[in-house]
């Protein structure tokens, strides 16, 4: 059992717990770095997806996960994000001003639209937030002269300091590109957390009336929180079309803002890590099962697995059991393991044995 | 004469969503979780109702196979209560959501892998008969539509208002643990309110399949009942009615009258109206804490 | 003392890895009335909730008239006459008062008996008859601990475990729940168990008693001898010099830590 | 070197929809791919290699579609692609064959984004949505006289592509485009579309919805009595499902293509043995979208026959270009050339009549 | 110049007079409790001066200053400090945590700087900190400084809320049943918080509780209350031998 002598209050500002924890994460930094080097260019594809849908993760934490909530219009803010950086750079903008302006312009739209809701709570949150994502498709469509309606758009290349940076020409540049918005995105919101604007989000969250009582105000702390989510969502989005290379008004699909709900939920809801872990889920766990499908096929000596749709079928039983095993996410069942590790060998096997739990009603506020 | 046949034919459509929305204000009502894949049990119910009965498939008279797969859908919601939510008991409605969403996937997927992804039609004895008032056409079908989700709105709202088991399950949503303190078997209780909204779902789906025509992903429908149900006050069975009726209305209309490329936003645009004119629906069932 | 209708033996539980409880045992006879007292966070919440099933307990058994009953559903334990009055309410909030009492007598089918129960609850708790129709939610927090303990006896128990009722109560109130109690005890012959912060009026109500420290049973015997012991004046009752303020940090140790 | 090309294999891909909205058209058309792939890997394969046909689920979403694009083109290194689903997702894969030379042969989709420029590793079998609208269009206003023309219309690509080929009908055929509606994949009640149309007076009226709505849109009209007015379908609706929905509700719909429907040919010889077969294989009928894939297979394994044994993006581009042969299972003619990358260039227009699709006219 | 004045307040939910015209003025520098039976409408008071309600009418005042003109979250600010009858903690948070959101009305920083965490910010954290740390050994909650809420038990958690309003730094501090659940060792805690509180760090307690020993033990004022109303108001023992209030309230054995 690792016991951390705590000896100045930095100890508990700073984002790690002891020097262990922290060679950890400068190894998976220095792994992430050098991925490029190790990868070839599927796996890279495939880890700059997953980077890119755990920034989206990230920036739907901050609200669900953070701020309680719920919202299952994401992927509108995918869609403004992508759409603003486009534009952006169409009318000449270099990436490096485009980008942080798109963020910054899907975060502003992201409080207008979120100021009538601010007095929603849960499924009605989640169903107004809906019907906005259903809604961005026909906006799009509607506003063709900015979108480029149902003919859609393409990504230009970009560059950023002279390299040139596209998707497929050059998946490397584009990797680091993605990884550098991950990692500011990633030490952005540890700053938050440790923060008082995120204390008060999370106060927010558990206890409106208390927070209300301890000087927070509900509508404005919301309303920043839905600046921070959006803005970090729209990010994601631009990426994503930069990623994508073309796109249309039926690029970011309600299916997407469930996914992305779906995606946070089983990483962990209310932490970082959760960001990460659910986008490897839902990121690549799709991928992976067409993969193993090769290995099926040669199994069993077919050219082709007869059943077509079966992957989306596994996928969803796997998302249920993922969630049957641990309601708390992927990163609460790490901390557990994490635990045992920690404890050994003092640990009871029955240590983690869920005790009965009961739901109370949340109807009142 | 023109806007009543509207009107009409709103009321008709709407009590489908209603009908579905039902099923999900009734778990909610009773566990206070929200089933994502009610659209797609819908969809399950009729396909049933499809195999059991239509020519191509097992071809029961149609009176046989209706109480058979309301049965069997029944079945299907213990079934799932058994296997999958009460695992989840006590934990949070985020965990059951995400559950019931996946689970979506899964009957989609089944669906499709037994009865193909075109879409099929519920042959039934309704099929194709009109009662006509002077310019006025009604289907047969509409008619039952509309009376047998009146009369099931009626009938669970009744059974929830009076009965002690009604008002357990309401218990029981509401504080799980003092629910258990009180000796009522709350787990039995969500088992049954499940098998009831399989029951629902099917009743939704035959209805709906009678109507029109039914694929594997026409449980999509369940998002727009889902709005439905969220516009009456999530946890209203006459709200969900009352939504259903909205949104049911309000589609013809805007198809009628607003100009295209803008009427078929009218449903959703009026979810968001409604909101944020009222956040919590129109029989709001969100209350303020007393501290 | 006549067998015990209820007894717990070297149960232990957790909240996860945290030991909650470590191996307690009591016994409570057939009609009487049994306190445990203890200081925050010494477990009887935890041995009530794990007497009425709402907890599983890891290790040990509770017989129940005979049959053990640890880790059954809580609600079988309910229909065999057990009732649990929770700590901190816990009502239904969007029901209404009368709603909430009719749900106390879930298990029970006797009409008759069961309006006659009602009329007494209302009898004991005026207020609650006045506010009939109003959401529990909205009653005051006395308001809602007077509806939790009407609730319990409601079911008409033959053992009823109330954790800490007089919480928020008046002090009259206070009073006359511990008549009520005593009441119960001695015209329907209820077995009580009760879980209290106001040691002195617990004991003085109480045949029996327990005194439960971080988990463990460190004190038991008759209401009086308790009630005469040292460290139970010093520490449960408040006989003490506190008037020195220069004093007040300075602790006396526990004899049995 | 030519990626996906080895001694002993040729891997083509395809990122299609197995499970989202338009898997009624993306399982039986791989399906029926597969069933041919089958068949000549059984027989030794083209020149000596099997034929391994990779299949990616998108789902119709974009996301999917990509990762779709990077498995097969960075993982299986395909070859070419055959039969990708879904004009979005197709656009976005140009972005990435164009620069490797990969052809993209017979996407499901109809639209004339599918042969935009660089067209020239791009090949489809049919028309597009656009031309089937207007041949179809231009038809019913020379059978029937009729003045008005509307379309019932999804905002999308899709949508957008039929409601222009639909004025571009009516103009070529003199007469007015007078109303359009549109609608969401979801809804389900089209009274209020249709006593808009009433009142506008249309005689004929595009579809462009899901074939669940087409289906619910002409009965709807049945029920209200619009007898004069004539409903025309594209591709999309064209299936064996929209005929034989009981009752007849869909009698009287039109519907433009450029293949002719399976059942309604049960009895010719190439459906016949194609309807067996598929039986066969996987003990259920086959549909229209299984025909094509079994049809778009058997185009690929002759160009492929055709390039020779030296398999190369430019050698199999120019195979494509020499395709010339009738194709008696979809009964059309498919012809490609130098600067003609669309293979079946007669549409048909034909209607429901007893619960069975009948050709009544072609160009 | 009283720090807190109540001016004829009335408060009605539907039918029911919650407090009826109820006038009473707390002075700087006291512990002023107010007591009377359950449902007499305390909390409602507290939840009157927390802004949670509106009044039908009256006027309340902090000093000078209109609180009626003020938002529920602006009474914080004015250094107005509250606990809950039944505990409103910030569940999912560690007991640090809590305390720390105690301190969110004196945050400085905007968005940004702690987006970066600037030094302004990381200065102030620890400042927070500090102050933080001084309750914490105030009220003796050094063994709980990292555990959840969750897991606490109800006698800690009214602690905690305790510690939370202090560190907001108040003038006025509301506290609503602070012994309630507490055992008699501790209620003798409590009671030497309580004067603490007032004595070393010059707050003013207005309180409800029905514990009797503590209220007669350090309040200077009691106001008792019934049916929303005034029933009595004065010392400790001037109330508790107020006929109406035994009747109402003490019963027989006060
Ligand atoms: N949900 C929980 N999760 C983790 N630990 C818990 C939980 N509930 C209680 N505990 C721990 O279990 C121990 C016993 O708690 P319990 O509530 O039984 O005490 P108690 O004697 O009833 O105290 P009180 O007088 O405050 O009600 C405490 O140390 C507490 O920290
Ligand atoms: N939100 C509300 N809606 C309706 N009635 C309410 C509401 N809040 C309080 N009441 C009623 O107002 C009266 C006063 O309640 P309050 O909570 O102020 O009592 P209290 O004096 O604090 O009592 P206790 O000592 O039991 O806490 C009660 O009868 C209560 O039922
Ligand atoms: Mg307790
Ligand atoms: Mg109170």
């Amino acid at each position: 059992m690792r016991i951390v002598f705590k000896t100045s209050y930095l100890q508990d500002i700073r984002p790690w717990k002891h020097g262990y924890q922290l060679s950890l994460y400068l190894i998976l930094l220095a792994l992430a770095l050098a991925a490029p080097l190790l990868l070839d260019d599927f796996y890279l594809g495939e880890l700059t997806n997953v980077l890119i849908w755990a920034i989206a993760g990230m920036g739907l934490m901050v609200l669900t996960g953070h701020t309680g909530q719920a919202s299952l219009g994401h992927a509108a803010f995918l869609a403004l994000g992508c759409y603003a950086n486009i534009i952006l750079l169409e009318q000449g903008l270099p990436f490096l001003l485009a980008f942080p302006l798109a963020g910054l312009i899907t975060g502003i739209l992201g409080v207008i639209i979120a100021i009538p809701a601010l007095r929603m709570h849960g499924i009605y949150l989640a169903i107004a937030t809906l019907a906005l994502s259903v809604l961005m498709d026909d906006i799009i469509v509607l506003s063709e002269p900015l979108t480029g309606g149902v003919a859609g758009k393409f990504a230009p290349p970009v560059s950023v300091l002279g390299i040139e940076i596209d998707r497929w020409g050059t998946p490397r540049a584009f990797y680091w590109l993605v990884f550098a918005v991950t990692v500011i995105v990633t030490l952005g919101y540890i700053n938050l957390l440790r923060s008082p604007l995120g204390r008060s989000f999370i106060a927010v969250r558990d206890s409106e009336v208390s927070a209300q009582a301890m000087g927070v105000h509900i509508a404005r702390t919301k309303a920043m929180s839905f600046f921070l989510s959006c803005a970090i969502t729209g990010l994601a989005g631009a990426l994503m079309g930069l990623f994508a290379g073309a796109f249309n008004n039926e690029t970011f699909s309600v299916v997407i803002s469930i996914l992305l709900l779906m995606m946070i939920v089983i990483g962990g809801l209310g932490s970082i890590h959760g960001a990460f872990l659910g986008a490897v889920v839902i990121g690549f766990l799709p991928q992976f099962l067409s993969i193993s499908k090769e290995w099926v096929g040669a199994l069993i000596g077919g050219n082709t697995v007869a059943i077509p749709g079966l992957e989306t079928g596994v996928f969803g039983l796997i998302l249920i059991v993922f969630v049957l095993f641990e309601p708390m996410g992927i990163y609460g069942r790490w901390l557990k393991i994490r635990t045992w590790f920690e404890l050994f060998p003092f640990y009871r096997r029955d240590m983690f044995k869920r005790q009965k739990s009961y739901l109370k009603t949340e109807r009142l506020r | 004469m023109d806007n009543l046949q509207l009107v009409i034919s709103g009321l008709a459509n709407g009590c489908v969503y209603g009908l579905i929305a039902l099923g999900f204000v009734l778990i909610y009502k009773a566990t206070e979780a929200v089933n994502f894949a009610q659209g797609d049990m819908m969809m399950l119910g009729a396909f049933v109702t499809i195999g059991l009965t239509n020519a191509d498939h097992m071809g029961l008279p149609f009176w046989v196979a209706v109480p058979i797969s309301l049965g069997l859908m029944a079945g299907f919601g213990v079934l799932l209560d058994r296997l999958l939510i009460r695992r989840m008991f006590g934990e949070s409605q985020t965990s059951v959501v995400i559950l019931t969403i996946a689970l979506g996937f899964v009957i989609r997927f089944v669906a499709g892998l037994i009865w193909g992804h075109e879409p099929q039609t519920l042959q039934n004895p309704l099929a194709g008969r009109d009662i006509r008032f002077g310019g006025l056409v009604l289907g047969l079908e509409d008619v039952a539509v509309i009376v047998v989700t009146v009369l099931l709105t009626l009938s669970l709202y009744l059974f929830f208002a009076r009965t002690k088991l009604g008002l357990a399950m309401q218990a029981a949503s509401q504080n799980q643990l003092a629910a258990y303190y009180m000796g009522i078997p709350v787990k039995r209780v969500q088992g049954l309110i499940w098998g009831l909204a399989g029951m629902v779902a099917c009743v939704a789906g035959i209805l709906f399949a009678a109507k029109g025509a039914v694929d594997p992903n026409s449980g999509l429908l369940g998002i727009k009942a889902f709005a439905a149900a969220v516009i009456g006050g999530f946890g209203s069975l006459p709200g969900a009615l009352a939504g259903g009726l909205i949104v049911g209305l309000i589609e013809p209309f805007a198809s009628r009258y607003i100009a295209a490329g803008y009427s078929q936003i009218a449903p959703y645009a009026l979810v968001l109206i409604v909101l944020i004119v009222r956040p919590h629906g129109l029989f709001s069932q969100i209350r303020l804490k007393k501290v | 003392m006549s067998a015990p209708i209820l007894s717990v033996r070297n149960v232990e539980s957790y909240y996860g890895p945290i030991m909650a409880i470590r191996g307690v045992s009591i016994d409570v006879a057939q009609g009487r009335i049994v306190t445990i007292l203890g200081a925050n966070g010494a477990g009887k919440t935890t041995l009530m909730k794990t007497i009425s099933g709402v907890m599983d307990p890891e290790k040990g058994a509770i017989t129940f008239e005979g049959d053990e009953i640890q880790g059954r559903e809580p609600h079988k334990i309910v229909e065999r006459g057990i009732v649990h009055v929770p700590e901190g309410r816990e009502v239904f909030p969007l029901l209404t008062v009368e709603e909430n009492l009719s749900l106390g007598a879930y298990t029970r089918h006797d009409k008759v008996q069961i309006e006659r129960d009602r009329e007494l609850v209302f009898s004991y708790f005026p207020i609650l008859a006045e506010r009939r129709m109003a959401e529990a939610g909205t009653l005051s927090g006395g308001q809602q601990q007077m509806l939790a303990i009407g609730r319990g006896l409601m079911a008409g128990p033959r053992l009823m475990l109330l954790d800490e009722p007089s919480l928020g109560l008046s002090p009259r109130l206070v009073q006359e729940i511990f008549d009520i109690l005593a009441r119960l005890n001695r015209e329907q012959n209820m077995t009580i168990v009760l879980v209290e912060q106001n040691a002195a009026a617990a004991l003085d109500l109480a045949d029996d008693g327990y005194v439960m420290e971080v988990g463990r049973i460190v004190m038991s015997g008759s209401a009086q001898d308790i009630a005469a012991s040292d460290d139970i004046q010093n520490f449960y009752l408040g006989v003490q010099e506190d008037g020195a303020r220069e004093n007040r940090r300075w602790k006396r140790r526990k004899t049995w830590r | 070197e030519t990626q996906g090309v080895s001694d002993s294999e040729i891997v083509i891909g395809a990122v299609t929809d197995l499970s989202g909205i338009f898997a009624a058209a993306g399982v039986p058309a791989t399906k029926g791919a597969n069933l041919y792939f089958d068949e000549i890997n059984a027989e030794g394969g083209v020149h000596g290699r099997t034929i391994r046909y990779v299949v990616e689920d998108n789902g119709y979403q974009m996301p999917r579609a990509m990762q779709g694009y990077n498995k097969l083109l960075n993982r299986d290194k395909v070859f070419a692609m055959l039969m990708s689903l879904g004009t979005p997702m197709n656009v976005a894969g140009f972005k990435l064959l164009d620069p490797k030379g990969i052809p993209n042969v017979a996407p499901l989709s109809a639209a004339r984004q599918m042969l935009q420029e660089p067209m020239d590793n791009k090949f489809t079998t049919t028309s597009s949505y656009y031309d089937q609208a207007r041949i179809g269009v231009k038809y019913l206003s020379d059978q029937y006289g009729a003045q008005k023309v509307c379309t019932m219309y999804l905002p999308t690509d899709f949508g957008a592509e039929i409601l222009e080929g639909t004025k571009a009908g009516a103009e070529e055929a003199g007469i007015a485009f007078v109303a359009e509606t549109t609608h969401k994949p979801d809804e389900t009640d089209f009274v209020g579309s249709l006593s808009k149309l009433r009142e506008e007076g249309c005689d004929i009226v595009t579809i462009a919805l899901g074939v669940r709505q087409a289906i619910t849109v002409v009965g709807t009209a049945k029920k209200m009595g619009l007898e004069d007015m004539n409903f025309l379908g594209t591709f999309a609706s064209f299936l064996t499902v929209v005929a034989t929905v009981p009752g007849g509700v869909t009698d009287g719909f039109y519907a433009a293509s450029s293949f002719q429907d399976l059942w309604a040919r049960a009895d010719e010889p190439a459906p016949k043995a194609f309807i067996e077969e598929y039986r066969a294989a996987y003990g259920e009928d086959p549909v229209g979208a299984s025909m094509l894939g079994y049809s778009s297979a058997e185009m690929m394994v002759k160009a492929l026959e055709a390039a020779g044994p030296d398999l190369t993006h430019e050698g199999f581009i120019a195979a494509m270009e020499s395709l010339d042969y009738p194709e008696p299972l979809i009964g059309n003619h498919i012809r490609y050339g130098d600067g003609d990358h669309q293979g079946a260039d007669t549409i048909f227009v034909n209607v429901v009549e007893d619960g069975k699709w009948k050709k009544i006219h072609e160009e | 110049m009283s720090l807190l004045t109540l001016e004829n307040v009335t408060l009605r939910f539907g039918g029911l007079t919650a407090v009826d015209a109820l006038s009473f003025a707390v002075e700087p520098g006291e512990v002023f409790a107010i007591v009377g039976p359950n449902g007499a409408g305390k909390s409602t008071v507290f939840n009157l001066i927390s802004r949670f309600y509106d009044p039908v009418s009256g006027a309340i005042h902090l000093e000078s200053e209109d609180l009626l003109a003020h938002k529920a979250s602006d009474v914080a600010n004015l250094g107005i400090a509250r606990t809950f009858q039944n505990i409103e903690l910030f569940e999912h948070a560690t007991v640090l945590q809590n305390l720390l959101v105690g301190r969110h009305r004196h945050r400085r920083s905007t968005m940004l700087s702690e987006l970066l965490f600037l030094p302004s910010v990381r200065r102030a954290e620890i400042e927070n900190r500090e102050k933080v740390e001084e309750i914490i050994d105030f009220l003796d909650l050094q063994p709980y400084r990292d555990k959840m809420i969750a897991g606490l038990p109800y006698g800690v958690r009214k602690v905690v809320e305790v510690a939370r309003a202090l560190a907001t730094d108040p003038r006025l501090l509301l506290l609503d049943e602070p012994a309630s659940g507490l055992s008699v060792e501790e209620t003798s805690d409590m009671r030497w918080w309580i004067e603490d509180i007032r004595r070393q760090m010059g707050i003013t307690v207005l309180m409800v509780e029905h514990d009797m020993g503590l209220v007669s033990g350090v309040s200077d004022r009691v106001l008792a209350m019934a049916d929303g109303a005034k029933l009595a108001l004065g010392t400790p023992s001037e109330v508790q031998s107020h006929p109406a209030v035994i009747e109402a309230y003490l019963g027989r054995a006060s």
